[in-house]
């Protein structure tokens, strides 16, 4: 198959697979508190729900942004699939999510405001460490395509273990996971009500919840870039980091945002940056 | 970031992931409730002399009876279950059973426009001859509806 | 330097009750907090108008339903007060037992609602089972979960056989155990620490200033506890008031972890030391009206109540009067609330454990 | 079966409620009663709602505040009642700052009693209430 026939197959597997993730991180999540949970399908019923469901829009604007979005989303993973420069990928990715930011900071809501706010610190936060992830990697395989990384001998992740770490500190924000949901939350709890998305309802929730999917599975190929020997290999690393993300889940509370820029900035910087220090001395 | 390895709740997640999950499946699987807990107000009419003492004391004022009209309504959406009405009755038509009170619904209005949850029982007279005459209860006024 | 005011309640899911705040912020730093009332309010004092006073101990049980247990319990005192009426010593043994459990009650809740507030789910999840076992007990005994309508005026509704108290004393006890892997992930937990420690401080000055009471003011090193007075039967339990010198939003989750321990063991001595048998009896009931006046204090898992009643030899009374833990908190919180971040918002209110409720009637 | 009956996202309100339902309520998400076995998520956030719980009664001052959020809210949306206070004013109908039930304010579709309503009572009002909105959608579509 050609990358192209990959990007389309993302265009429409990446939400089944997002949806299925959230479905089982509900129902595992769920079992750690003791619980039985919802069922498995119960992310597709939601999205189902608020897609019927009257969307109260308090600007027109937010729906335009919402979809651009998405739109930005699923590019990323297609352009990603079908061979693209990876360090392009990375400021697609960072363009899909301000997306969101303009969508929530475009309403009047405090709460969505101080949501919006919190996403970008988290956007500050994160991005930095992507285009440093993607410029390591493509220093390490020699490539600067998807195929190409896949098609290296070396094995990403362990010459950039200080990267992996980073990588998995930085997908808890991406994935909304505790410590770090400060911009929203899975659960409503916090003090910013639904954070960013608290003035957004039917299908722009939907569509919120839609490019989070496209996001997890953006994640999961992002995964598939460090564990690049084979695909099974990466979605296995993904698996168990997920795993992982949702154990840490349950077990700690809601960072403030300080400290989540500290720690992701030390993270990037210490970890990710002391890697690819240490591999360019070595290489010298 | 907190180590990982120092977080005291992972060994509770992971056992609760592991062990049964603590739910109860209502209404799949009822849970018997525990003798003596108070539920609903059921009302035996054969017993009741209409004293009106249980609509005197009730603290929600849920109950209605109306000595003329020989009849006891109670409201279920404003009983709160105290216990007084069973309490004061001496003729021990009033009893509380363990069963919480059913879910109603708007689309439930009686037959005179009775709020949902509104239950009145009626005793026909009798024949003139075995009124049992209550002493030193006022005669009633006029009947208060539903 | 941007200025926006949040409005905080009165619907929001910190809080399932109706608080209002409104925080006016810089940035994410809170300028200001204006409280606001009356969302709650019922009017319930002046019911002692149409209710007769046999009926009002179930509507004043209603002031709250979390501490329902102690607002019977404080009624029905001070009644028996004004109208010179003996409680039977069983009868007074099994209320301070009912108000202990009630005590521990109250604090699981209020730990869970806590967990949530900084986001930790599953603690919430955790707390919020063990409670459902307290709940039990108390269904068990007085026939409600929450609203327990076991208190008269003169004694009480039901009793507890003496095998039934053996169990759930044992029970409590497993509770406790239970309870210590809980209060250690309270105690060690880096992101509780990170969320709690040195949030909200209130030193033991401002703590006397503001008049603090219960928990808050315990944690912040005031050795004062109503229970100390002894009456209702407290003067035969030996007990020590929990304190914690560090007065921040951790000092009182630790103090309320550890009066959950100290409530199992009142518990313990009251049943070590209440009169055993069946059949003893457990209501003097009153004869005719209340007339005089009384004040009451009772320390409920909130702190220091205090009622009011005044009473003219009729049915009705003249004034009922309940000043609840959480008012005279509400100054504390306004305090603490003024310069901190957004995000402690939540912490800070839910560690006086607000009772909107009680404060408002 | 549709969608809406499978995702019944919650909203809860209190009114002048004494508390006691409001825990229950909160109860009811807890492990041993779990209402998201039914796809129930507690939102906090009317625009994201479709059942309204209210409990406690209405009074002076939050008369608006129940019917702000339930205009928030957007359609098909339920309203249920839950404890005696909710349904009719209960034991403080007559206090004098109290107007009444919810249904004084805006169309309550189900009625759930108990004072405290019990968690089984509230998980039968949702169950009924996911009925009242499957219908709802239904006069709509």
């Amino acid at each position: 198959m050609t990358p192209a026939v990959y990007g389309v197959l993302f265009v429409f597997l990446a939400p089944v697979f997002g949806g299925l993730l959230a479905g089982v991180d509900r129902r595992v999540s769920a079992r750690m508190q003791g619980r039985i949970g919802p069922p498995l399908l119960q992310p597709f019923y939601d999205l189902g729900k608020l897609l019927q469901k009257q969307a109260r829009q308090v600007n027109p604007v937010v729906e335009p942004l919402l979809l651009g979005h998405v739109f930005f989303m699923a590019v990323s993973g297609v352009l990603l699939l079908s061979g693209t420069d990876l360090i392009f990928i990375a400021f697609v990715f960072a363009l899909a999510a301000l997306f969101l930011v303009l969508a929530a900071g475009s309403v009047n809501s405090p709460y969505s405001f101080a949501g919006a706010e919190r996403e970008l610190v988290v956007l500050l936060a994160s991005e930095p460490f992507f285009i440093l992830m993607m410029a390591a990697i493509c220093k390490v395989t020699g490539a600067s395509t998807y195929a190409g990384v896949l098609a290296s001998p070396q094995l990403v992740a362990v010459q950039l273990p200080g990267v992996l770490l980073a990588f998995l500190l930085v997908a808890t924000i991406k994935l909304r996971k505790s410590p770090f949901d400060i911009s929203t939350s899975h659960h409503p709890h916090q003090e910013l009500v639904s954070g960013l998305t608290t003035d957004m309802s039917g299908r722009m929730l939907a569509y919120v919840e839609l490019a989070h999917w496209y996001e997890s599975a953006l994640l999961c190929a992002f995964m598939v870039l460090l564990f690049n020997w084979s695909v099974p290999l990466g979605l296995l690393a993904f698996a168990i980091a997920y795993a992982l993300e949702v154990l840490v889940d349950n077990s700690t509370s809601r960072a403030k945002w300080q400290l989540v820029l500290r720690s992701t900035w030390a993270a990037t910087l210490v970890f990710s940056g002391g890697n690819v220090l240490a591999l360019f001395l070595l290489s010298r | 970031m907190p180590n990982p390895l120092k977080l005291p709740m992972i060994p509770r997640a992971l056992r609760n992931l592991v062990s049964k999950p603590a739910t109860r499946r209502y209404p799949f699987e009822i849970r018997p409730r525990f003798a003596g807990a108070r539920g609903t107000i059921e009302f035996d009419v054969e017993t009741c002399n209409y004293c009106m003492l249980c609509a005197r004391r009730c603290p929600a004022a849920a109950i209605t009876v109306s000595r003329e009209e020989r009849t006891w309504a109670i409201e279920q959406l404003t009983c709160i279950a105290c216990g007084v009405c069973v309490d004061v009755c001496s003729k021990h038509s009033l009893s509380m059973s363990v069963n919480s009170r059913a879910v109603h619904l708007r689309s439930e209005v009686g037959p005179q426009g009775q709020r949902p949850g509104h239950e009145e029982w009626h005793k026909p007279a009798p024949a003139a001859t075995d009124i049992p005459a209550v002493a030193g209860v006022p005669a009633p006024a006029a009947s208060q509806g539903a | 330097m941007r200025r926006t005011t949040i409005p905080f309640g009165p619907q929001h899911p910190v809080l399932p009750e109706p608080l209002v705040l409104d925080l006016i912020l810089e940035d994410e730093k809170v300028i200001d907090a204006i409280p606001t009332i009356g969302y709650i309010h019922r009017g319930l004092e002046m019911m002692v108008e149409r209710v007769e006073y046999t009926e009002m101990g179930f509507v004043v049980e209603r002031i709250c339903g979390i501490c329902s247990f102690m607002h019977g319990m404080g009624y029905c005192v001070s009644l028996e007060s004004i109208m010179n009426v003996e409680v039977p010593e069983r009868a007074g043994w099994l209320r301070l037992i009912w108000a202990e459990i009630s005590r521990i009650q109250s604090h699981l809740l209020w730990l869970g609602l806590g967990a949530d507030a900084f986001g930790f789910e599953n603690l919430f999840m955790h707390c919020w089972r063990m409670r459902e076992q307290i709940l039990d007990i108390f269904e068990k005994t007085t026939g409600g979960r929450i609203i327990h309508s076991v208190n008269r005026i003169g004694g009480v509704k039901r009793d507890i056989s003496d095998s039934e108290l053996a169990a759930i004393l044992v029970q409590l006890q497993e509770l406790g155990e239970a309870f210590k892997t809980t209060a250690r992930v309270f105690g060690t937990d880096p992101s509780i620490a990170h969320r709690l420690g040195g949030v909200g401080v209130l030193s033991m000055e401002d703590a006397r200033a503001v008049d603090a009471v219960g928990p808050m003011a315990r944690a912040s090193g005031i050795a004062t506890d109503t229970r100390l007075i002894g009456a209702n039967f407290y003067d035969r339990i030996e007990l020590e008031p929990v304190t914690e010198t560090a007065g921040d939003c951790l000092a009182r989750v630790v103090v309320r972890l550890r009066e959950i321990d100290q409530s199992i063991d009142i518990v313990r001595q009251a049943i070590e030391k209440m009169p055993k048998g069946e059949g003893l009896p457990l209501e003097n009931k009153p004869r005719g009206n209340p007339n005089g006046e009384v004040f009451t204090r009772l320390e409920q898992p909130r702190g220091e109540v205090l009622y009011y009643v005044k009473a003219n030899g009729t049915k009705n009374l003249e004034r009922f009067r309940a000043r609840t833990p959480t008012f005279a908190n509400i100054p504390a919180m306004i305090k603490l609330v003024k310069g901190c971040d957004l995000a402690d918002v939540p912490n800070i209110i839910l560690t006086i454990d607000p009772c909107i409720s009680c404060t408002e009637r | 079966m549709s969608f809406f009956s499978r995702s019944p996202w919650i909203l809860h309100y209190d009114g002048s409620s004494c508390n006691g339902c409001d825990i229950e309520v909160l109860a009811c998400l807890t492990p041993l009663y779990d209402v998201e076995r039914f796809g129930v998520l507690n939102t906090g956030n009317p625009k994201h709602a479709d059942i309204l719980l209210v409990t406690g009664s209405v009074n002076e001052r939050n008369i608006e505040i129940v019917e702000n959020l339930y205009r928030q809210m957007p359609d098909p949306k339920v309203v249920v009642a839950v404890g005696a206070c909710a349904c009719s004013g209960g034991i403080f109908a007559r206090a004098y700052n109290i107007q009444g039930g919810i249904d004084k304010v805006i169309p309550v579709d189900v009625y759930v009693p108990g004072c405290a309503a019990r968690p089984e009572s509230i998980i039968d009002g949702v169950v009924q209430g996911i009925a009242a909105l499957e219908a709802k959608r239904k006069k709509t579509a």
